[in-house]
């Protein structure tokens, strides 16, 4: 597999090879039968002289050595601790604890010589230090490792690894490893040089079962001088997993578009309770999702600062923090200025571009014109494989998000007293405070609500977008499309909205581009409104008139 | 309980009101009559708080509150059922009678019986969007939602609008049934003269934003007040 | 139209002879309704509804509130599309329900709604200036100029209407009840072939009342059909025309008022004991 | 005392802040150094900063008013072809200097501006062909923002892989609008394309902000730069300050400077400006460099022709000659470009980049690229007789006059 | 201002007449000053400031085409711009295409963009342009046959109020996306630049300028009277009326429709001719012409002078971009949108009816007219107001 799900999960291949190495490094000898301790100091030589090339053949070189210290030196010259000394041409291996190490000895250095140098890596020599590590996690006690390992050595489909790859296969137990085991061994036969045809499209039936992209990629690889009965077999598995692609490509477009379904409801659900259900064309709405972004900057720059360890838990503390703090800003703005402009829904439209003008200008002094660098907590990065479907964690989690706000949007206003009568105030200020109600205090709460939601929406955004000025910007158009497209007014219609604009815009995408598919989907919208002039979730009936 | 004690109202640069006077007691009814365009609907809103007043003052149980906010008087137990229904249109019948709980303690948010057997056309449309019913239905809805309150002074103005004649007769019958539990105080603002005459304790005549005539209940028999109001 | 037949207290939903009649009559009629039904999400507002309305006629329509009066108004004014039912217009020639609302007033259909509206943010003239029968079309209307009979046309609005002194005020600046005479007024200067009037003195003194009556009976003298819908017993006794009581979307009772509110069923829903 | 008034004309609100706002910064620095070393001929400079707000009619106005108004003897900005394109009426018409500091797509060369940023070739090509080579790359992905640079760069592009023998089936070329978010699809299209078999790498020509989410759902959906490597042109120091890199290691950038290159005069460069701007943090990029060379390019100018007079000065600049950032030295050439050396860098968990390859030599830019149909004729060469910034050499013509 | 009441009605008034000297004064005054004082003269009004006045005028000429479906009809289109920049484009194509043979590749038909992009001939759309009448024709008919497209079905179909305004919004950027490809022929996001000439008149001498200036202060006069006297007639009346209660308006016998796409077709068309004004002036014409938040600004400066009274747009237009010049250089600069910002919220709070609205109600409260509230010239009735928002008496708060 190229990008089997539970690797890129990891995030970096350095990290795999390090634990890789970690838990094997009393099985090489057993891996590669071979003499006591070869002399290493020829390839070591060759990791002082700063060339790629060199350093490369220099782990070619390490790794079949069979050395005892081969592990460790492959795993740190994978993690960026491997130093050399271009006065001494000594090579050094850094420890966790600070320490040097000699690299081909193993014995503590009392004091690093000067000016000590990284060895350094680029591309190609992380992938033979992946396809090194892959061969020796083979044999590695835990089936997972072997799993990933089984896939790295697909993935590089080297035949060196062959050797390596049939006597893990004799000792494999765990069925799920040892047809992945298989699977890796078929992905290499099918490109060697030298196997009998029978081997070959046995192989290429293996390889054909999986159906994966990954797998089309290996049977792309068949040899272009292959015997004709190889080639159709290697054909017949293509369209055979090409077919079954195309299926699945279809859930995989309706997923990207409920995932960007997702992040336009969250971008827009604020925006349906501060215009939809107050009425204010709040222009002002994508700054209070870029409040919430930064406030998310804010929160995991003092976790870095003050606990490091919290840091994977900085998002789920940025929630209420970015929530109670746009959501001040949001009643701050509604009594300074709102206040005064209800029944004039127009002159909202000026006083909010003011205010957004202001509020960007505001960040942009005081964070910089830049992109702040929002990290990911490990729960929210990689991805994992559901049939052909890779889904994201990150989009996940986004989703389940979106969801569980607009429900929590939803209940607040259907089902509570203050929902109630933030719906009642809007509808008739006037007599609603002849009922009693005390308009100034839910105006606030109304659309301090709407800029708090706009605020944790910031917070699943800066996740998948940059944290700059402009944030709110590239917001406000989709914000007011959704919520419009989908019926002011109506909680409903904003997810809805949100969900088939998503899906719609991942649809088109594929055949039309980028570029087209948004023009096409702009295009539909503006014929759609022609037949549902009041949205998809029109109120009807002659409340709307009154 | 109620005074309104020598107000002016402006709108913009027009006068509706010159130096009105009325009171309301509990257990009585106070009839406001008077030609279109004469000052009844400002009247109210000045009462209720809709509208500021420019000069003069309003007592409320002793208290001035001729600056106090409209939703701090409906606290107080001023209720109002405006002219033209203002129901809210998106709120369900049942929410609309639910926004009246605003100024009753958490034990008291229950919707009385009296409004639905008044009113029983309400009970069967509970879950209906109040925008969606009919002139007359939304007239009763006006009035279900202001009984929710338990004001202490119930504002009406022209509460009979478009209410077909049985109803009227209902709405009647719990004027005095209100009156006749001697707490509250009723101000009702009404072009039928018939309905304002059987039930009014004290009446006023308005003209030109001015009170030109009032008096007791009794009073109205005079034919010379049918007359002012017919001209 | 022949009355007797539907003087029966009690007239089904679907009466065969109503319908039989209503048939005959459709060269005739003026306004011609059949079968209407209009539902909303479930409830039937009207529920096969049939009249006719001959030229020249007045007609009093009352009914308990929610009976389907307005509702009536909008589908004969195009603004809610009946689910079933025919509505024609001057002698059957005309279907009603295929036209939209503004067809349908310049065919000579007036309304004045239940809810005074008016023009809020134009002057009280204007609003009749822009009632007023004559040229509907954009372009032409760019280079209009108001000729003298019209002037005075208006002139004599305003005297039925007493707004005189009101002239020149912005219509959202009037009371409710001189916003109904100003609708009134518009509806004069639409000069429609039919009236559709909902309400016209709610909010009225009786001694307005009385005069509006007087004004529609003139009105219907001059040749227009009116129909008005009213609760105030006074005023359509003053009326002294055809009533007609609609309960839950169909005819309960027709008859002179007298027959009518003599009717046990009207008296029990409507005018009460 | 007399000054000397240096316009600057770079964006610092809208979209373009984000990547302008450092430039103005080091423009204003360096008129500081300058001043602290006794000014221009005796003179004092005194920066006259406008912001023209990323709204390019502004940039025109602005343009006029530095120099109709605020009589600069030079402005240094823009950043956008768009915005140049927009002030360069008003530099031809009113006779003033424009130093424009950013990599663009070529096809100018113009009296009254020099260009301090990388052509295609100086930054384009040598990226290419250091992905062929070392990396063995087969298949490509042109991925760019649906504007002119990239058009431009992916046109000459394509013509030059098409040259070394890939198949147009091995090419996939896809545009995005500006400030694209939503990038699961592209991202999802590209592993496909990438799981032929062939080794695949993706040159992007992304803009701005929306890069930052392009490599975020590459992260996510776990592209490693061992799989397939991104190349992009317009991703520095500044852009990777608002990522989380640690997934995008090894990724690949290609540039005429960056902040890690080791040498003394970059090291005192940025110590000196992280003074200057009092963060000690603060990064440095390429187009702060062309900046910089631009500025000493123009001092060096006028004291050469002991005047700030643009007639003067705009000869003068042909044939200077001040050290660049990267140990070496750069030179005006008569087409108004600057010769730079080319590094390609692989992204470092750090946000920074180690320089795998560097160029051995200088290359002269190619302001009208050989790989396209039009421009393959025309030379541009600023000195007398000539004096031609679209010379035919087929006809013998200068095109423009 | 004359009130409606005068038959017939007054075409211009007092402030439309003031308006009208200010604007033709403009005309003579500033090319005299810039023509006949000396360079250092305290009167003197340099070339550069001709043409930034031009571009205001130009912009104010947009703002009342704004203004006149805005403020009278209620629509509020958040995609004027796209007519603008279609107008403009229409003119950069005149002159792009008289550039000829002097553009940098020598081609003597396509325009430098097509050249490297490698078009081998010019795109149909592009044929007639180097004509000045045609070009001149496409000024007002490109922009006019979108408004009449869009507007036909939009009005037809009943779209009102937000949802009018949104899908003008999403209309405008669907363009922007549109014009921002290289394949769509108008030179993508780089635009058309580098103009020669005009009519055979180099397009940078100082004479052009001010003939240009001039032509924007003529165009604006007349798209004045011409809006005034629109929104004076029996139709105005109608248009506001529409604004007012558009279902009212259709049971009076009016086709709404009709009136709206006429009063769309004309805003639009003087959109377009301000469009064609600007591009000689700034030299540039970009997609970004296109872009919603452009088309929010023109709101904003109609709301700044005051909706619904002509002459409050043109003096918003002028006024804001005036500010905009102003903060953007100098010491203000770093805070430019701070001010730009307040002084957008502070004239909703304390101008709420915009400069000329404010000083009418300010005129008309000092000198009590017959009537209570100004007529005609405008006033609130917003998209979707939550509470209709009318002459509503505020609550005593
Ligand atoms: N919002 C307003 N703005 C300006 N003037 C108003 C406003 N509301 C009412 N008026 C004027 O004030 C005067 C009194 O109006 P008000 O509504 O109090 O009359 P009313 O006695 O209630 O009449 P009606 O019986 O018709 O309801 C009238 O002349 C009316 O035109
Ligand atoms: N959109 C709607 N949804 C649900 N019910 C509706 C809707 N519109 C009208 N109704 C119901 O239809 C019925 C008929 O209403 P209509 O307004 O026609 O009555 P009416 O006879 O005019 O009454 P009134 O005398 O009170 O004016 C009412 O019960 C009303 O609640
Ligand atoms: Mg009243
Ligand atoms: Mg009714």
């Amino acid at each position: 597999m190229i990008f089997p799900g539970l690797l890129s999960r990891l995030g970096c291949v350095l990290l795999l090879a390090l634990g890789l190495l970690a838990g094997t490094l009393m099985l090489p000898r057993a891996a590669f039968a071979q003499g006591a301790a070869p002399d290493i100091s020829a390839p070591l030589a060759q990791f002082t002289t700063d060339k790629y090339d060199d350093t490369e053949t220099a782990l070619n070189a390490l790794a079949v050595s069979g050395s005892p210290a081969a592990a460790g030196i492959v795993a740190a010259l994978a993690d960026g601790r491997l130093f050399y000394s271009p006065a001494t041409k000594q090579v050094l291996i850094r420890t966790a604890a600070g320490g040097y190490v000699d690299a081909a000895g193993g014995q503590p250095v009392a004091e690093a010589p000067p000016g000590l140098k990284a060895v350094r890596v680029n591309n190609r020599i992380r992938r033979a230090v992946e396809a090194a590590s892959g061969a020796l996690a083979l044999v590695s006690p835990d089936p997972a490792k072997r799993l990933e390992a089984a896939g790295a050595v697909m993935r590089a489909r080297d035949e060196a690894a062959l050797p390596a790859l049939d006597a893990a296969l004799a000792k494999e137990a765990d069925a799920k490893v040892k047809s992945a085991l298989t699977l890796a061994r078929a992905s290499i036969l099918i490109g060697k040089a030298g196997v009998s045809d029978a081997d070959r499209i046995a192989a290429i039936e293996t390889v054909g079962e999986e159906g994966n992209q990954d797998a089309l990629a290996v049977l792309r690889s068949v040899p272009a001088d292959a015997a004709p009965a190889v080639k159709a077999a290697a054909n017949a598995a293509i369209d055979g997993i090409e077919y079954n692609l195309a299926i699945w490509s279809v859930g995989q477009n309706v997923w990207y578009g409920v995932s960007l379904g997702s992040v336009l409801l969250l971008a827009a659900i604020g925006l349906a309770i501060t215009f939809g259900v107050m009425g204010v064309i709040n222009m002002a709405h994508g700054e209070m999702v870029m409040l919430g972004a930064y406030t998310t900057f804010v929160v995991q720059e003092l976790i870095r600062t003050y606990n490091p360890a919290l840091f994977d838990a900085s998002l789920l503390i940025a929630i209420p923090i970015a929530f109670v703090f746009t959501g001040l800003i949001g009643i701050l703005i509604e009594r300074t200025v709102i206040r005064f402009l209800y029944g004039r829904a127009l002159e909202t439209l000026l006083a909010t571009w003011g205010i957004s003008l202001i509020l960007q200008q505001a960040i942009r002094t005081m964070f910089g014109p830049t992109n702040r660098e929002v990290g990911a907590p490990s729960w929210m990065s990689g991805a994992f494989e559901l049939g052909q479907l890779s889904i994201t964690y990150g989009r996940l989690w986004i989703i389940i998000f979106a969801m569980l706000v607009f429900v929590a949007l939803l209940a607040t206003l259907r089902l509570t007293r203050i929902g109630l009568e933030m719906r009642a105030v809007t509808q008739n200020r006037r007599m609603a405070a002849s009922m009693g109600i005390r308009t100034n205090w839910v105006d606030a709460m109304t659309f301090g609500l709407g800029s708090g939601i706009a605020g944790i929406a910031g917070v699943a955004l800066s996740q998948i977008d940059n944290v700059s000025p402009n944030l709110g910007q590239s917001y406000i158009i989709d914000s007011f499309l959704v919520v419009v497209f989908g019926g002011v007014g109506n909680l409903w219609g904003t997810l809805v909205g949100a969900m088939s604009l998503g899906i719609a815009n991942k649809m088109l995408e594929p055949y039309a581009g980028a570029v087209l598919g948004k023009i096409a989907l702009l295009v539909i919208v503006i014929l759609f409104i022609q037949k549902r002039p009041r949205g998809l979730f029109a109120l009807k009936g002659r409340a709307i008139e009154t | 309980m109620l005074e309104v004690q020598d107000i002016d109202l402006f709108y913009g640069a027009a006068q509706a009101l010159r130096g009105v006077s009325l009171k309301a007691e509990p257990g009585k009814v106070t009839c406001v009559l008077g030609r279109n365009g004469v000052g009844k609907t400002s009247l109210m809103r000045a009462i209720v708080g809709q509208q500021p007043v420019a000069r003069g003052a309003i007592r409320f149980e002793g208290d001035d509150i001729t600056a106090v906010k409209p939703a701090d008087r409906a606290r107080r137990g001023i209720a109002f059922v405006p002219q033209g229904r203002e129901i809210f249109p998106l709120l369900t019948v049942a929410e609309n009678l639910q926004t009246g709980f605003a100024p009753l303690k958490r034990p008291e948010r229950f919707i009385p019986d009296d409004v639905f057997s008044l009113f029983p056309v309400l009970d069967s449309m509970l879950r209906r969007r109040g925008g969606d019913l009919s002139g007359g239905q939304q007239q009763q809805l006006a009035i279900g939602r202001a009984l929710v309150m338990r004001p202490k002074v119930l504002v009406l103005d022209e509460p009979t609008e478009g209410i077909q004649p049985s109803i009227i007769k209902d709405i009647g019958n719990a004027i005095r049934y209100l009156r006749s539990k001697g707490d509250m105080a009723i101000v009702l603002v009404e072009q039928y003269f018939d309905f304002a005459k059987e039930l009014a304790d004290h009446f006023i005549v308005m003209e030109r934003g001015a009170v030109v005539m009032s008096g007791d209940g009794a009073a109205l028999e005079d034919p010379d007040v049918r007359n002012r109001i017919a001209v | 139209m022949s009355a007797a037949d539907t003087l029966e207290p009690d007239v089904p939903e679907t009466n065969d002879p109503v319908l039989a009649i209503a048939k005959k009559d459709l060269t005739e009629a003026l306004l011609y309704l059949d079968g209407v039904t209009v539902t909303f999400d479930g409830f039937r507002a009207l529920n096969a509804l049939s009249f006719t309305v001959d030229p020249g006629e007045m007609r009093a329509i009352i009914g308990p509130n929610g009976a389907g009066k307005t509702t009536m108004m909008d589908v004969i004014t195009g603004k809610t599309r009946p689910d079933k039912g025919d509505v024609f217009f001057a002698g059957g020639t005309t279907d009603l329900t295929k036209l939209d609302e503004t067809q349908i007033a310049t065919l000579g259909i007036g309304r004045k709604f239940q809810k005074p509206t008016v023009f809020e943010m134009h002057t009280v003239i204007d609003n009749l200036r822009l009632a007023l029968k004559g040229q509907r079309g954009a372009l032409a209307n760019i280079f209009k100029r108001e000729t003298a009979a019209e002037r005075e046309k208006i002139d004599e609005i305003f005297q039925t209407i007493k707004l005189n002194e009101h002239r020149d005020r912005l219509g959202g600046a009037l009371s409710h009840g001189q916003k109904q005479w100003l609708e009134i007024g518009m509806l004069l200067a639409q000069d429609p072939k039919l009236l559709l009037v909902d309400e016209p003195v709610a909010g009225m003194t009786d001694a307005e009342t009385a005069q509006t009556a007087e004004l529609l009976r003139e009105i219907n003298a001059n040749g227009h059909s009116v129909v008005v819908v009213e609760h105030d017993m006074t005023f359509v006794r003053d009326l002294g025309v055809r009533v007609m009581c609609l309960h839950e979307g169909s005819v309960l009772a027709e008859g002179t008022l007298d027959q009518v509110s003599a009717n046990e069923r009207v008296i029990e829903v409507y005018l009460g004991r | 005392q007399e000054t000397i008034k240096v316009g600057v004309l770079h964006s610092l609100s809208g979209t373009m802040a984000i990547s302008e706002t450092t430039l103005k910064d080091t423009v204003l620095f360096m008129i500081d150094q300058q001043n602290a070393a006794g000014g221009v001929l005796g003179k004092k400079l005194t920066p006259v900063v406008v912001d023209p707000a990323s709204n390019w009619p502004l940039f025109a106005e602005k343009a006029r008013e530095l120099l109709a108004k605020e009589k600069v003897a030079v402005v240094f900005g823009c950043w956008t072809s768009v915005s140049r394109k927009s002030v360069l009426p008003v530099f031809k018409e009113l006779n003033g200097i424009l130093f424009y500091p950013v990599q663009y797509e070529g096809e100018e060369s113009e009296r009254n501006v020099f260009y301090t940023g990388a052509a295609p070739n100086q930054q384009a090509i040598p990226a290419v062909d250091y992905l062929a080579e070392n990396e063995g790359v087969k298949r490509w992905v042109l991925a760019g923002t649906d504007y002119v640079y990239p058009r431009t760069t992916n046109k000459i592009l394509e013509a030059y892989l098409k040259s070394k023998g890939v198949a147009a089936e091995d090419i996939m070329i896809n545009y995005t609008p500006f400030g694209h978010s939503d990038w699961q699809t592209i991202v999802a299209d590209i592993k496909k394309f990438g799981s032929a078999g062939k080794k695949t790498a993706v040159v992007s020509t992304i803009n701005g902000d929306a890069n930052v989410p392009f490599y975020k759902e590459l992260g996510n959906q776990g592209i490693k730069a061992t799989d397939i490597p991104v190349v992009a042109f317009s991703v520095g120091e500044e852009e990777l300050a608002g990522i989380d890199t640690k997934p995008l290691v090894g990724h690949l950038a290609a540039w005429n400077y960056f902040q890690s290159v080791d040498v003394p005069e970059n090291a005192d460069f940025i110590k000196k400006w992280r003074g200057y701007i009092k963060n000690d943090k603060r990064v440095t990029n390429d187009p702060m460099e062309a900046t910089v060379i631009g500025f000493n390019m123009w001092v060096k100018a006028v004291e050469k022709a002991g005047t700030t007079d643009p007639d003067a000065v705009i000869p003068a600049l042909i044939g200077v000659s001040v050290p660049n950032l990267s140990g070496g030295f750069s030179t005006m050439m008569p087409n108004h470009h600057i010769t730079k050396p080319v590094l390609i860098g692989e992204i470092k968990d750090d946000g920074q980049f180690d320089i795998v390859e560097q160029t051995p030599g200088l290359i002269v830019a190619e302001e009208w690229s050989p790989y396209l149909e039009g421009s393959k004729d025309l030379i541009a060469d600023w000195r007398a007789p000539m004096n031609c910034g679209n010379f035919n050499v087929k006809t013998g013509k200068c095109g423009a006059q | 201002m004359s009130t409606a009441t005068t038959t017939p009605p007054a075409l211009l008034g007092k402030s439309g007449l003031v308006f009208l000297a200010v604007v033709l004064g403009a005309a003579v005054l500033v090319p005299l000053l810039n023509l006949l004082t000396a360079p250092d003269s305290a009167l003197h009004v340099p070339t550069y400031v001709v043409s930034l006045l031009g571009k205001y005028l130009t912009y104010a000429l947009l703002a009342l085409s704004v203004d006149l479906i805005w403020g009278y009809v209620g629509i509020l289109s958040l995609g004027q711009g796209a007519f603008f920049a279609l107008g403009g484009y229409a003119m950069g194509m005149y002159l792009m295409r008289q550039i000829g043979p002097r553009g940098v590749y020598g081609d003597p038909v396509l325009p430098d963009f097509m050249v490297f992009l490698n078009w081998k001939e010019l795109p149909w759309f592009w044929y007639g342009f180097d004509m000045f009448p045609f070009a001149a024709l496409m000024v007002v008919l490109a922009p006019g046959i979108l408004a009449l497209v869009f507007g036909w079905f939009a009005f037809r179909s009943r779209v009102t109020g937000v949802y009018l305004s949104i899908i003008t919004q999403a209309m405008t950027f669907a363009l922007l996306l549109a014009f921002f490809r290289n394949d769509m022929g108008f030179g993508g996001n780089n635009g058309l630049t580098d103009f020669k000439d005009i009519l055979g008149f180099n397009i940078q001498a100082d004479g052009t300028r001010l003939t240009l200036f001039v032509l924007s202060a003529v165009a604006l006069a007349l798209g004045y009277v011409l809006c005034r006297f629109l929104v004076r007639s029996h139709f105005g009346k109608v248009l506001i009326a529409i604004r007012d209660a558009e279902t009212r308006v259709r049971f009076t016998g009016y086709r709404a429709e009709n009136y709206k796409v006429v009063a769309f077709v004309v805003s639009a068309m003087l959109a377009g001719v301000a469009g064609a004004l600007y591009v000689p002036q700034v030299g540039i014409i970009n997609p970004s012409e296109f872009s919603p938040a452009n088309s929010i600004e023109i709101i904003v400066w109609v709301a700044v002078g005051g909706r619904g009274t002509l002459i409050g747009a043109a003096l918003g237009a002028v006024l804001v971009n005036y500010a905009k010049t102003y903060f953007t250089s100098g010491m203000l600069a770093p805070y430019w949108l701070f001010m730009l910002g307040g002084l957008f919220v502070a004239v909703t709070l304390f101008l709420p009816k915009g400069i000329v609205g404010t000083f009418y109600d300010w005129r008309s409260r000092r000198s009590p007219a017959p009537a209570d509230l100004e007529p005609a010239d405008l006033a609130p009735a917003d998209l979707a107001p939550p509470d209709k928002a009318l002459p509503e008496p505020k609550p005593a708060e």
